[in-house]
């Protein structure tokens, strides 16, 4: 504590003037406003690519059901939360059956970026707490219902696609990959 | 030190062979020379840096132990490797060489069996004690049922 | 029939009786206090939930307390463990007997009311041993010996800081030291004044066991320090003790250095200026408490015996010299 | 591990005491089981694994496309970088190449990350050294405040805060969005304001001062010895950067300086982590800067399982991350899945110099050397 080369009231005056240092910023910090949400009441605004529920769209037109049940998503899951039985139908498939286990889910978007249809899409909404963990068992009238309860986020299939994609042999056209930074507000 | 010099130096070891250009310098050791080749990395390349120390199981022709030490000044690094042999799983240790090989060789015990001689506290690290089986092993299947947890 | 006319017993049980209803209500009060000026230093709110701007908040901390289960270790030493937070929390709670809160009002104005305060104050590590050996806990354990090196090496200065404003107003009676300063608050006394002010500051933080002193409770080391086995009703009365303890060396800091009871307005305001520097006081030291890292146990003990006692002792030399040349020679 | 018998005994009663797996300063799900004589620590045997998930065997059964969203679970203070390593493990056996916009990206990320990494570090270690009720916990909040700033930025690009998935092999998964680089220039002016509050808390200040100055000494001969990286062998004075010395991902393009000190002590580690975040966010300016158009992934997005083949081969893919070399040893035998994947963790080299340092520090030294460690259990347990 005693800097021996220094004079007692030099070290005195070096601690004394770090202290008030210290205590000046904590005194500033008390006048900002503080950084709390209050969040029950208030939410923190969504990011336009937010990473939340999942969900299964309708087609905008026709009203009918994206899925095709091709099963990719089911593939390509990391931690294999989903489950897919296809329908063959006459002009399309269809999803017979479809699952999924939101409790082991991680939101990877894996299974978004790799829907050929745009059929499951990501929501804005994270809050997903229950005190049962079978409602967290997603099944697909569930599904389709937290796509028209909550409001999607950006990411569908097609669009993650088209940024990733490298340019074209020969024929660079451009596309929302390439060029200048991506358009990320605008909604699907 | 260049990593030519060190193949170089290297190569003058018995029991070593080299392969690949450039760096890391791959040296396939001998069993028993481990140690040695080890120490002569530390001591003569100036390999002082431990990187880390693992395994791999290739199913039926044995483990391949794997040490990866560094020239920090020179900017070489040395991968050692040491093939056991079918059925074998003991090893000389690195720990008189290097210090850090201590929680990695713990580490290779805990996930594929190998005896480290001369570790000086070879327990298992990661898993329980009390753990049945050496899960990274090709034989240990991801589905092996685990005794419950407590 | 006045108060004054009744005996002095019952005068002093009435009046204990009504500090006492008062120190509680403000003690929880003062948590409130702290919590939400800390928050504000942190970029927070602090609690907000339970009434109109949490106000209601100390309230609902005491019933859940209240209502928790009482877990007691089954190696404790039982009788022990279950006294120490009352031998913790009565000389807590005495600090206040003493403590004139304006002119007559107050419990017992006693002569050598300084002392019995400084004497008091001290005793609470009685209790804090007593809470750390008897939870059978080793961070417990370490705790309560942290404790007694601590409070030893600290009640010291922090005693003979004390002593500064006595020997200025030449008396031991707490009275009589607030009345010493109707003409020039101590904090104001030239040079001598505001050392003993900031020695106050930091020998009270250390004696109240706050951080950047607070080894023994030091919950990255200890957990909780002597209280990690405590819970529910008992948890919460050491809790409270502490703040008693807190509050009680606030009131005799503003009454030390601050000039106590004086202030602008009528006399009947007196009560009030004594609590609002009191809690000046305290937001001082909370606001120290909030700014600072903790340190090591030996360093501090080092600080006290080879910093604190020596200063504070040549500040007492340097007190008394002043007023030996000041007082005109008879 | 020193044997506790060994050493010199001086008469008083020896205690045991367990810091750990549920302790405050823990970081996690760290045991040390001391032998304390007095307050001095003899005795040291750290324990780990509370928080092992196999993640080696699962890389095992996951394929190349799926796995570096999980690669982020090892270390999550630092996800960025150790999704880098994996991916560039592979890149490295399969020779695939990266557009430039990509690596700029990644490097980019990598840098942010430290930012927010260091951050939670800086607070987390205040917190040890100065308690949950009082100006260590005010340093945390600070700190915290700052990251969560950084996490933003994160959010609006990839949509999570904490595990982001945005690699992937051959480039990244998502390119900037609109205004995104005008908020990540507010964000880090800000912090780098803020940066020199904390200094202000904690430099000359002499509490901070004689809690870390000389204190959990690590040789320079030692910290090589037992492979630390990072932050703590910069601070043993070694000059050893990844990003320097075997640059990456385009580092060489970019001017930053690598600080060392030779102490060798918590507070030498703290002066290189307060460094290391200028120099970040340096870095982040020069890429804004100089950021170039063009493609983030030289190969299309992931559509299927069986996308992603990497040839016969082994790679070790070393990144610098904010604790130091996160290493991925990867051998792939052609398939979609590697055949063998040894994560070197930075943390866990890091974490086993305590047992050589811990023998004669004090009790409340023990938190403060741990601290400025910085381990991230994830990435110690795997």
């Amino acid at each position: 504590m005693h800097d021996r080369k220094k004079g007692v009231l030099a070290e005195a005056w070096t601690i004394g003037k770090a202290v008030g240092q210290a205590m000046r910023i904590t005194f500033i910090n008390f006048f900002r406003k503080p950084v709390t949400v209050h969040y029950p009441t208030v939410s923190r605004p969504f990011p336009n690519r937010f990473r939340g529920l999942l969900a299964l769209t309708y087609d905008k037109e026709t009203g009918e059901e994206n899925c095709i049940g091709c099963r990719l998503c089911e593939f390509i899951c990391p931690p294999a939360v989903i489950k897919v039985e296809m329908l063959k139908g006459e002009k399309r498939n269809y999803a017979k059956f479809f699952s999924l286990e939101l409790y082991a889910c991680e939101f990877c978007e894996l299974c978004v970026q790799v829907c050929p249809t745009d059929a499951i899409i990501m929501m804005k909404s994270f809050d997903m707490a229950t005190a049962d963990r079978r409602e967290m068992l997603l099944d697909k009238d569930r599904l389709h219902a937290i796509g028209l309860q909550y409001e999607p986020s950006w990411a569908t299939g097609n669009l993650l696609r088209d940024m990733q994609q490298p340019p074209k042999k020969e024929s660079a056209k451009p596309d929302a990959g390439s060029g200048k930074p991506d358009a990320g507000s605008a909604p699907a | 030190m260049t990593p030519d010099r060190a193949r170089e130096l290297l190569g003058t070891v018995a029991g070593v062979t080299l392969s690949g250009a450039g760096t890391p310098v791959v040296a396939q050791v001998e069993p028993a020379q481990w140690l040695d080749a080890a120490r002569f990395a530390k001591d003569t390349l100036g390999c002082a840096f431990f990187s880390f120390l693992t395994a791999i199981d290739w199913k039926e022709q044995g483990l391949e132990i794997v040490a990866w030490v560094d020239n920090l000044d020179a900017r070489v690094s040395v991968e050692l490797r040491t093939k056991l042999g079918p059925g074998v799983t003991s090893c000389a240790s690195l720990t008189p060489v290097y210090r850090g090989a201590n929680w990695m060789e713990r580490e290779g015990f805990d996930m594929f069996g190998v005896r480290f001689e001369g570790h000086p506290d070879l327990r298992r690290i990661l898993l329980a004690d009390d753990w049945e089986g050496h899960p990274l092993l090709k034989s240990y299947a991801v589905d092996t049922p685990h005794p419950p947890y407590r | 029939m006045s108060f004054a006319s009744l005996p002095p017993a019952v005068q002093s049980l009435i009046m204990g009786s009504a500090v006492l209803g008062a120190i509680v209500g403000l003690l929880a009060y003062v948590t409130l206090l702290e919590r939400k000026f800390a928050a504000r230093l942190q970029s927070r709110i602090g609690p907000y939930r339970v009434g109109p701007r949490g106000l209601l908040q100390p309230i609902a901390d005491g019933v859940k307390l209240l209502l928790k289960e009482d877990v007691m270790p089954d190696s404790a030493d039982r009788p022990v463990f279950k006294l120490a937070p009352v031998v913790f929390m009565i000389p807590c709670l005495l600090l206040f007997g003493v403590i004139p809160f304006a002119p007559g009002i107050g419990v017992a104005d006693l002569d050598n009311g300084i002392l019995i305060f400084l004497a008091i104050s001290s005793l609470e590590i009685v209790g804090l041993f007593m809470a750390g050996w008897g939870s059978n806990n080793k961070y417990a354990l370490l705790s309560a010996m942290r404790a007694v090196n601590q409070i030893i090496s600290y009640d010291l200065p922090f005693i003979m800081t004390a002593l500064v404003p006595v020997m200025l107003a030449g008396s031991l009676r707490l009275s009589e030291i607030a009345t010493a300063q109707a003409g020039l608050w101590f904090i104001a006394y030239p040079v001598i004044g505001q050392i003993a002010f900031v020695f106050f500051i930091i020998t009270a933080v250390a004696a109240e066991n706050r951080v950047p002193f607070d080894i023994l409770e030091a919950e990255s080391e200890l957990v909780a320090g002597f209280r990690v086995e405590y819970s529910g009703m008992k948890f919460a009365i050491i809790q409270l003790a502490e703040y008693a303890h807190v509050l009680g060396t606030s009131f005799l800091g503003a009454l030390l250095f601050l000039g106590a009871w004086a202030g602008p307005g009528p006399v009947w305001l007196g009560p009030v200026w004594f609590l609002l520097k009191a809690l000046a006081v305290f937001l001082l030291l909370t606001w120290v408490r909030w700014s600072f890292v903790r340190i090591r146990v030996d360093q501090i003990l080092r600080v006290s015996w080879k910093l604190m006692l020596p200063a504070s002792l040549l500040l007492l030399l340097a007190t008394a010299a002043t007023i030996v040349w000041r007082t005109p020679h008879a | 591990m020193p044997d506790v018998r060994a050493l010199d005994y001086a008469g008083s009663e020896r205690l045991t005491m367990n810091m750990g797996p549920q302790h405050p300063s823990a970081h996690g799900v760290f045991r040390a089981i001391l032998t304390l004589e007095g307050e001095t620590v003899v005795g040291v045997d750290a324990v780990i694994g509370y928080l092992h998930r196999c993640h080696e065997k699962l890389a095992e059964t996951l394929a190349y496309v799926q796995y570096p969203t999980i690669a982020s679970k090892t270390d999550y203070v630092a996800a960025m970088s150790s999704e880098l390593a994996y991916v560039m493990a592979a890149e490295r056996i399969g020779s695939f190449e990266v557009p430039k916009r990509a690596q700029y990206l990644r490097v980019l990320m990598g840098e942010l990350q430290r930012i927010a990494s260091h951050c939670l570090w800086l607070g987390t270690w205040c917190m040890d050294m100065g308690g949950a009720l009082g100006g260590g916990a005010t340093i945390f909040l600070y700190c915290i405040r700052e990251r969560e700033l950084v996490l933003d930025l994160f959010e609006s690009l990839v949509g999570a805060r904490l595990l982001y998935g945005f690699h992937q092999v051959g480039g990244v998964r998502y390119d900037l969005p609109e205004g995104w680089t005008a908020e990540c220039r507010k964000t880090v002016a800000l912090i780098e304001q803020r940066l020199g509050e904390y200094e202000g808390m904690l430099e000359d200040n002499p509490f901070f001062m004689m809690r870390t100055k000389g204190v959990g000494v690590i040789s320079t001969a030692l910290a090589q010895d037992v492979g630390i990286s990072g932050p703590l062998l910069r601070g043993s004075g070694v000059e050893w950067d990844l990003r320097r010395s075997q640059p990456y991902s385009s580092y060489e393009d970019f001017a930053f300086t690598v600080p060392v000190e030779t102490g060798g002590d918590c507070y030498a580690r703290y002066k290189v982590r307060m460094v290391e975040f200028r120099q970040s966010i340096r870095i982040i300016r020069q890429i804004l800067d100089g950021l170039p158009a063009g493609p983030i992934s030289s190969r299309p997005g992931v559509k299927s399982l069986a996308q992603v083949k990497v040839p016969k081969g082994e790679a070790y893919a070393r990144v610098e991350g904010p604790r130091g070399e996160v290493g991925c040893f990867l051998v792939s035998d052609g398939s979609n899945k590697p055949y063998r994947m040894k994560w070197r963790g930075a943390s866990f080299s890091n974490l086993a110099v305590l047992p050589h340092i811990l023998p004669g520090c004090s009790v409340a030294d023990v938190v403060a050397i741990m601290g400025s460690v910085d381990p991230v259990f994830g990435e110690v347990d795997r």
